[in-house]
């Protein structure tokens, strides 16, 4: 079979022409408007708790958008992104666990260490394509996670609560604060990646994904766009890690278990890979169908799972892939 | 009216024993018509699928959002550290009735807390003491190389005043302990000791006896033969002890009668997790009657639980300073019951009044 | 000597008012086509004219939106392909299509068959008969092969299905002067043989030598048709239409 | 005249196999260098070799006098040298432009712009409209590749031949697939003879029209081997040649 | 460490070995070969030990048991194939994850829902229950069965994908179906067959464990990812890759978690030795497909060069 970089089915028939009309940009307008309503209906409903779930939700959107530049763009289905969440967790509980709180230097920390972490992962990682390329990145990934349960000092398995949450002056702590951060860090990265992906870089990236021998044969070497896609994916995920940290005041193992990168992966997929906010439609209507399924029965599951295959039998990539078309944004 | 919110691990590996204490909460909440302590009691359940972020989660939403009166329940330890903040800083009541885990036993104890059941480490230790009472020569302890695991090792060897020959600590979720228990056999020690939580016990447990070891060798075990995974070894087990602080042979009235009322409601043999559960109800009843039905006053509520004063299915029991219970842990053996089904036989109390070992360390 | 079903001279494809197209865009507008039993028909026209189109949209591999396609007096259009091809239609397709991971050997006879029970039906001795270079490769997986080999073996592979109409798409592209030849050679013997063939080609040449019929493909429509000796004798419709 | 491309005694093997046989071969400035040969005989390996798509066994290669063994494929591009494929590569679910932009963006800098849009990038897009109009493609500018014909993705693949502006064109049969008359074939001979002043091509043809009409000097391929090399007269006059390869195709004197 | 205790403790890795090999097989059949990702696979695994278990207490003959867990699991692949999974073949692969990822959540809720969260209970008849001689130690009779039965799956599989005519044309569908359509087989049913038979395997893989391991819900998930590093150490695709690398993965998982502490042990104090050991070993497997993929991104054992 065939085993090019993306691992996409030698047999796929053609992806429909894009969907044009500028109804992903509405759309797109809808989701952030419904976004900055919440915190709205929060304070006149009074309940601080529509504010938090959704500050969880946009935290996954956040990591589902990084993950889909690796995933969707780069071809790269790395099946260790949660350990990146991991990651930005730990660095912010480890820190204030020996009392440096401060946010900025949280901040810095987080993205110092995923670089340095993603970095040498990638390399070796983007040695192999294809399914190898997913088992080798949940290897990897699976290291850290045996790694931190084994963190004695750190809470091993049973995780380390963080006394002290990142310090921005009087938001510190603040709901409120916390969710427009994140609100405005998920705005700005898909603002970004808009461009990114129309750019050369871009260009060469989804390039290589789809054919990485034509690009070589152009004159560029694919290695350092996938690489820095990676890593800027890795960025994303470990910053979404930072705020589940700050939102629950808590850093787990089990942020980055297999099963959490898992089901990050199926974020991307049932919201679109390769579509730009496809990935946040994802990761809301997983989190929230969970939400409110769980409402109805234990037994969610058995409702969520037949709902998900009809998603893929019916819609051609994922609930934003009716209006948009991968490679959109073009 | 008063609103709990019970918070337990309903999907995912570990639903087994989160059912099994829902199961029992709500056994003692239809006994008493819906009502404890004479008040209508709102019960709210949440799934913590066994993830912390998820716990977190449900417990903003029934502090935030149900602005419940208590919280009950937690299935796993991590699940449980990661709820604590929330909980202390709404200054929450949480009357737990599984994991107890040491750091909220020692340095993060919280005058709010109380566990109905025990610190993760007494089972441990009360088979230590067996062991020691036995006069084994030498032990050999496997578990999973993970925190827990190794808590375990410690609480056993608390007690356990005769030689470890062997120390093996296997992986989490491992499927095949034919190595180990290859191993094992080439050690032959006097005793094996293992603390393998759920399908990992049932996995070694299984081959232990096609190994042929079963009766040869005697098996302590932790959290790895119990209600939850007897009715999946079946005769397997036979032989096997293990050591906790309640069985279902126990010969006092609650007992009896819950189950009873268990096996005749849910057809199964209930678990000691359904047992704590049960006896939290009981402990949050007992409560609630004392302060008239009332949960304004938080301090009085707490001293009502503190003070423990009712008919539990375990016998008399106290609280100690960090909400952990002072209470006696049994040995018991597998073996069949009256109807010929494998059940846990009481053989032994080898800890009587057993305080957790973290208590001091508990300051507030 | 015609041994197929419906005796001489019967028409065996017969294909009218054809529309097809992608998406939105329509490519076919109503081409029409005849195929007699034995008979050897070219469809000629340049890039991107629609005559691959209509092959797949004979084929079953691309849907019919107007139109008929009838094989042996039955109507066809729009049934799965390997219903077509089960009718007897080899289909040697553009750009060769081999499976890369099957050998040369496994190519020729995973999908081999002999329906109809022909007389003396391609066998993998035949081939390597007609193209010595397969069984030098015979071990080689399918993308371990020249251009010109997995050519050989495209036109191989579809034989060994033992049609009675053989389409060939591009049918000598990339294969040398030497090995055309044997492959006009070897389609005039097929034809001799009583096999109806249609194909597309670009070397007008020997097309001329070998067909009865052709018809010129512009913009989807056929807006040529006529026997070897009127298109040689009609330079303007060759300079119109094919710039030859 | 030095030569822009020399190879010496470059071998590569398949197991037994010997697919190029210690081939020499030289491409000067302005010249077309034709390589025939039958099927198989090891054309397309040896631009691949030449490429460094495929590692060799033995043999040096050097472009302008500098010997590029070193270089992985994607620098030799950048040294200045550009190939088309035989079996159509062109990115399927890339638009004609984009296809185009990104043959040409490869030998201009590095790739790591992230803000303007590569195919609004000046000097990207109009070298990459002209190549576009150039073979024809101007009305599928905007199609997906993968709903062009073949004859337009074999037009397409030159396009981004070309693209790279190399100093040494390797075509890899230009010819096959491309139509008749004048959006085929004879578009791409007359293209070819307008390019040759600029490149070194070293064009793999088995369209002897083409051949015989564009080739300054030919060499013949036979099982890896260089069996005979020179001009047109001495090719077609050649008897192994005949025997070898041409049959008895009639060739354009 | 004995040189027979060594040995004993090989054929351990090589029986574990031979027991990723019964999950793996279906595995790599429909992913290798039909080139269709099947996360499901590990549901259909737990299916089976579910169907045997059932069957098993309800009829108490374990050759019963063990063909419900076939049967059942391969009916169900059919009835899935024909429910529309068949769309799916041609589809991405990320759409395949996807869909079969919803199938899973579905068994694993299915299961809980009939048979309760719970492990349920899978044993053997006393006849294989009991151990036999092997050097002077005592071992399970059933573990030896099941090394002959991974032997004879094996076989049957090498034969049938790289000797039959149906093994071919199931290969060039994976490849390309349309062709293979187009030169007159009717690749649905082909399809057809293949799930099913590669959902049958993952049954019997279940049915077979059964009676070792603990029948619970979600008991697929984890195995899942095993047979996935097996089939990537082994090599995509060929049978022959998944054999071997079974066996590899099974060797360093059993050897690595006796030796590795063993070694430290020399050196280090017990309990951090055993420690150290314990967590070097748990990683092992994963260690070892880092190295095999950084080295040779084909796999140990790679189908001969596609
Ligand atoms: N998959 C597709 N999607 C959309 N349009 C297509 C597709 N394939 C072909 N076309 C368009 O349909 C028209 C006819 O294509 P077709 O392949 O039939 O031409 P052709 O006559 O075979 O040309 P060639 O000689 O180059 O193969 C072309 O203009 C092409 O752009
Ligand atoms: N990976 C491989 N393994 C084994 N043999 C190979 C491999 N790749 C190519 N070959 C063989 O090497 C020979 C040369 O192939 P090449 O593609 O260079 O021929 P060519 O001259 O381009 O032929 P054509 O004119 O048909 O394209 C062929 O006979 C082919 O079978
Ligand atoms: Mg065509
Ligand atoms: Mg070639």
């Amino acid at each position: 079979m065939k085993m090019e970089s993306s691992i996409s089915n030698p047999n796929a028939p053609a992806a429909r022409a894009p969907a044009g009309g500028s109804w992903p940009a509405v759309l797109t307008g809808l989701i952030f408007v419904l976004f900055l309503l919440v915190p709205v209906y929060a304070s006149v409903a009074d309940s601080a708790y529509a504010l938090l779930q959704f500050s969880r939700i946009l935290v996954f959107a956040l990591a589902a958008v990084g993950l889909n530049l690796a995933l969707g763009y780069g071809g790269l289905v790395s099946f260790g992104h949660a350990m990146y969440i991991g990651i930005g967790a730990y660095c912010v509980a480890i820190a204030s666990h020996y009392g440096a709180d401060s946010g900025v230097l949280h901040l810095l920390l987080v993205v110092a260490v995923t670089a340095l972490v993603a970095a040498p992962v990638g390399l070796i990682a983007l040695r192999t394509h294809g399914i190898a390329f997913i088992m080798i990145t949940l290897a990897l990934a699976q290291m850290f996670y045996f790694l931190a349960v084994g963190l004695k000092q750190y809470g091993g398995d049973e995780g380390l609560p963080i006394r002290q949450l990142s310090r921005f002056g009087t938001l510190t702590g603040s709901h409120l604060g916390l969710y427009l951060a994140l609100l405005a860090c998920l705005a700005a990265s898909l603002l970004l990646l808009r461009r990114v992906i129309r750019s050369r870089f871009g260009l060469i990236l989804r390039a290589s994904s789809m054919d990485a021998r034509r690009v070589r044969a152009v004159g560029t070497a694919p290695l350092g766009y996938r690489l820095l896609a990676y890593v800027l994916s890795a960025e994303l995920c470990a910053l979404a890690g930072f705020f589940l940290a700050n939102l629950t005041a808590f850093a787990s193992p089990a942020y980055m278990a297999w099963t959490a990168s898992g089901e990050l992966i199926i974020m991307v997929l049932l919201g679109g890979a390769g579509t730009l906010v496809g990935p946040v439609v994802g990761a809301a209507g997983f989190l929230l169908l969970e939400e409110g399924l769980k409402g109805l029965t234990d037994h969610w599951m058995i409702v969520m799972g037949p709902v998900i295959v009809l998603i893929v039998l019916f819609l051609r990539n994922g609930l934003w892939g009716m209006f948009a078309s991968p490679g959109e944004g073009r | 009216e008063v609103k709990i919110g019970f918070l337990a691990t309903l999907s995912g590996s570990g639903a087994a024993l989160g059912q099994d204490m829902v199961d029992g909460f709500n056994l003692a909440l239809e006994q008493n018509g819906g009502k404890l302590g004479g008040q209508d009691i709102v019960f709210l359940k949440e799934d913590d699928q066994l993830k912390p972020d998820v716990g977190v989660q449900a417990v903003q939403k029934f502090i935030e959002k149900d602005k419940v009166d208590l919280v009950a329940g937690v299935t796993f330890s991590n699940v449980m550290m990661a709820i604590a903040k929330p909980m202390a800083d709404a200054d929450v009541t949480f009357v737990g009735s599984n994991a107890g885990p040491a750091p909220l036993a020692g340095g993060q104890c919280n005058p709010g807390f109380f566990f109905a059941s025990w610190q993760n480490d007494g089972q441990a230790e009360v088979m230590g003491q067996f062991a020691t009472d036995q006069k084994y020569k030498d032990v050999y302890m496997i578990t999973p190389n993970y925190q827990s695991g190794r808590d375990q090792v410690k609480g056993f060897t608390r007690f356990y005043k005769g030689r470890i020959s062997g120390e093996v600590y296997t992986q989490l979720g491992q499927q095949d302990y034919s190595a180990e228990l290859l191993a094992l056999q080439a050690a032959n020690p006097s005793a094996v000791w293992v603390f393998l939580p759920g399908g990992m016990g049932v996995n070694f447990v299984k081959q232990y006896k096609q190994f042929g070891l079963m009766g040869k060798i005697p098996l302590l075990t932790v959290s790895t033969v119990d209600g939850s995974t007897l009715p999946a070894l079946g005769d397997a087990a036979l032989g096997a002890y293990a050591g906790t602080f309640w069985g279902p042979d126990f010969k006092n009235p609650v007992s009896e009668a819950f189950v009873a009322a268990f096996e005749q409601k849910y057809k199964r043999i209930p678990s000691q997790y359904a047992a704590q559960s049960y006896d939290s109800a009981l402990l949050i009843d007992s409560a609630l009657k004392k302060t008239g039905g009332s949960v304004a006053d938080k301090k009085a509520l707490r001293d009502a639980l503190r003070a423990a004063d009712y008919a539990s299915l375990r016998g008399p029991y106290k609280f100690n300073v960090n909400g952990f219970p002072i209470e006696d842990f049994y040995a018991f053996e597998v073996a069949k019951d009256a109807q010929g089904r494998v059940s846990l036989k009481t053989i032994g109390k080898p800890l009587s009044n057993h305080p957790d070992a973290y208590v001091e360390k508990c300051k507030y | 000597m015609h041994e197929h079903e419906g005796g001489p001279m019967s028409t065996l494809l017969k294909v009218e008012g054809l529309v097809s197209g992608y998406g939105r865009s329509q490519v076919l507008y109503g081409m029409r086509l005849q195929i007699d039993a034995g008979q050897c028909v070219t469809l000629l026209g340049r890039n991107g004219m629609g005559k691959t189109t209509t092959i797949k949209s004979i084929m079953g591999m691309h849907p019919v939106w107007q139109g008929q396609v009838q094989f042996n007096g039955a109507k066809i259009q729009n049934l799965p392909s390997h219903r077509v091809a089960q009718r007897g239609v080899g289909l040697v397709p553009e750009g060769r299509q081999i499976f890369p991971n099957l050998s040369v050997e496994e190519n020729l006879v995973a999908t081999a068959a002999d329906r109809r029970r022909k007389r003396n039906p391609w066998t993998l001795r035949r081939i390597y008969e007609l193209f010595p270079r397969l069984r030098e490769r015979a071990g080689n997986f399918g993308n371990q092969l020249s251009g010109g080999e997995q050519q050989m073996l495209a036109i191989g592979r579809a034989l060994m299905t033992n049609p009675e109409l053989l389409i060939l798409d591009e049918a000598t592209e990339g294969l040398s002067p030497l090995v055309r030849q044997e492959i006009w050679a070897a389609l005039a013997v097929l034809r001799r043989e009583g096999m109806a063939i249609l194909v597309i080609d670009k070397n007008l040449a020997p097309l001329l030598r070998l067909a009865d019929r052709h018809y010129i493909v512009e913009k989807g429509q056929i807006v040529w048709e006529g026997d070897s000796d009127a298109l040689g004798a009609d330079p303007q419709a060759r300079q119109k239409y094919l710039g030859a | 005249m030095q030569p822009l491309l020399s190879i010496r005694g470059l071998v590569k093997r398949y197991g037994g196999l010997l697919v190029t046989d210690h081939v020499d071969l030289d491409i000067l400035p302005g010249e077309i260098h034709a390589v025939i040969g039958p099927n198989g005989a090891g054309k397309t390996t040896l631009i691949s070799q030449i490429m460094g798509e495929i590692p060799s066994d033995a043999g040096t290669i050097s472009l302008g006098g500098r010997s590029i063994d070193a270089l992985g494929m994607a620098q030799r591009v950048r040294a200045g040298i550009g190939r088309s494929y035989q079996i159509t590569s062109v990115i399927q679910r890339f638009t004609v432009l984009e296809n185009v932009v990104l043959a040409v963006q490869g030998c201009r800098g590095h790739g790591f712009h992230f803000w303007t849009p590569a195919v609004e990038t000046p000097g990207l897009a109009d070298r990459a409209d002209e190549l576009i109009d150039l073979m024809g493609l101007s009305a599928r500018r905007e199609t997906l590749a993968m709903s062009l014909s073949y004859g337009q993705q074999r037009q397409l693949e030159i396009a981004m031949a070309l693209a790279a502006e190399p100093k040494v064109l390797l075509l890899d049969e230009p010819m096959a697939g491309m139509g008749h008359g004048d959006t085929g074939s004879d578009m791409m001979v007359d293209l070819l003879r307008r390019l040759k002043s600029r490149y070194g091509i070293l064009l793999i043809e088995h369209d002897m029209d083409a051949v015989f009409s564009l080739a300054d000097r030919i060499s013949v391929l036979f099982y890896g081997k260089v069996i005979c090399c020179g001009d047109a007269d001495a090719i077609r006059n050649s008897p192994e040649v005949r025997e070898a390869y041409l049959g008895d195709e009639e060739v354009p004197a | 460490m004995s040189p027979q205790l060594l040995f004993m403790q090989a054929l351990n890795g090589l029986q574990y070995g031979i027991l990723l090999f019964l999950l793996a097989a279906g595995l790599t059949l429909v992913f290798g070969i039909m080139s269709f990702i099947n996360l499901a696979h590990g549901a259909l695994y737990m299916m089976g030990a579910y169907f045997a278990a059932a069957a098993f207490r309800h009829t108490d003959s374990f050759a019963l048991a063990i063909l419900a867990g076939l049967g059942g699991a391969m009916a169900l692949g059919v009835a899935l194939d024909r429910c529309g999974f068949s769309r799916l073949y041609p589809r991405e692969h990320l759409d395949q994850v996807l869909a079969t990822f919803g199938l899973m959540l579905f068994c694993n809720e299915a299961v809980r829902m009939i048979w309760g969260s719970a492990p349920i209970f899978m044993s053997l008849p006393e006849a294989l229950g009991n151990t036999v001689m092997v050097l002077g130690t005592p071992y399970p009779l059933y573990r030896l069965l099941i090394i002959l039965a991974g032997l004879l799956v094996a076989l049957g599989l090498y034969l049938l994908i790289e000797r039959t005519r149906v093994g071919m044309l199931i290969r060039a569908g994976a490849s390309n179906r349309a062709m293979v359509a187009a030169l007159g087989v009717n690749i649905g049913w082909l399809n057809t067959f293949i799930f099913a038979l590669g959902a049958g395997l993952a049954g019997l893989g279940g049915a077979l464990v059964g009676p070792i391991l603990s029948v619970q819900p979600g008991m697929g998930d984890s195995i899942l990812i095993m047979t996935l590093v097996v089939i990537v150490i082994g090599g995509i695709g060929s049978i022959r890759g998944a054999f071997l690398g079974a066996l590899v993965v099974g060797l360093v998982d059993t050897l690595g978690r006796t030796i590795m502490p063993a070694l430290l042990r020399q050196s280090l104090e017990q309990e951090l030795a055993s420690t150290l050991g314990a967590a070097i070993s748990s990683l092992a497997v994963y260690v070892l497909m880092v190295i095999v993929l950084a080295v040779k991104p084909e796999g140990l054992f790679p189908v001969k060069k596609r």
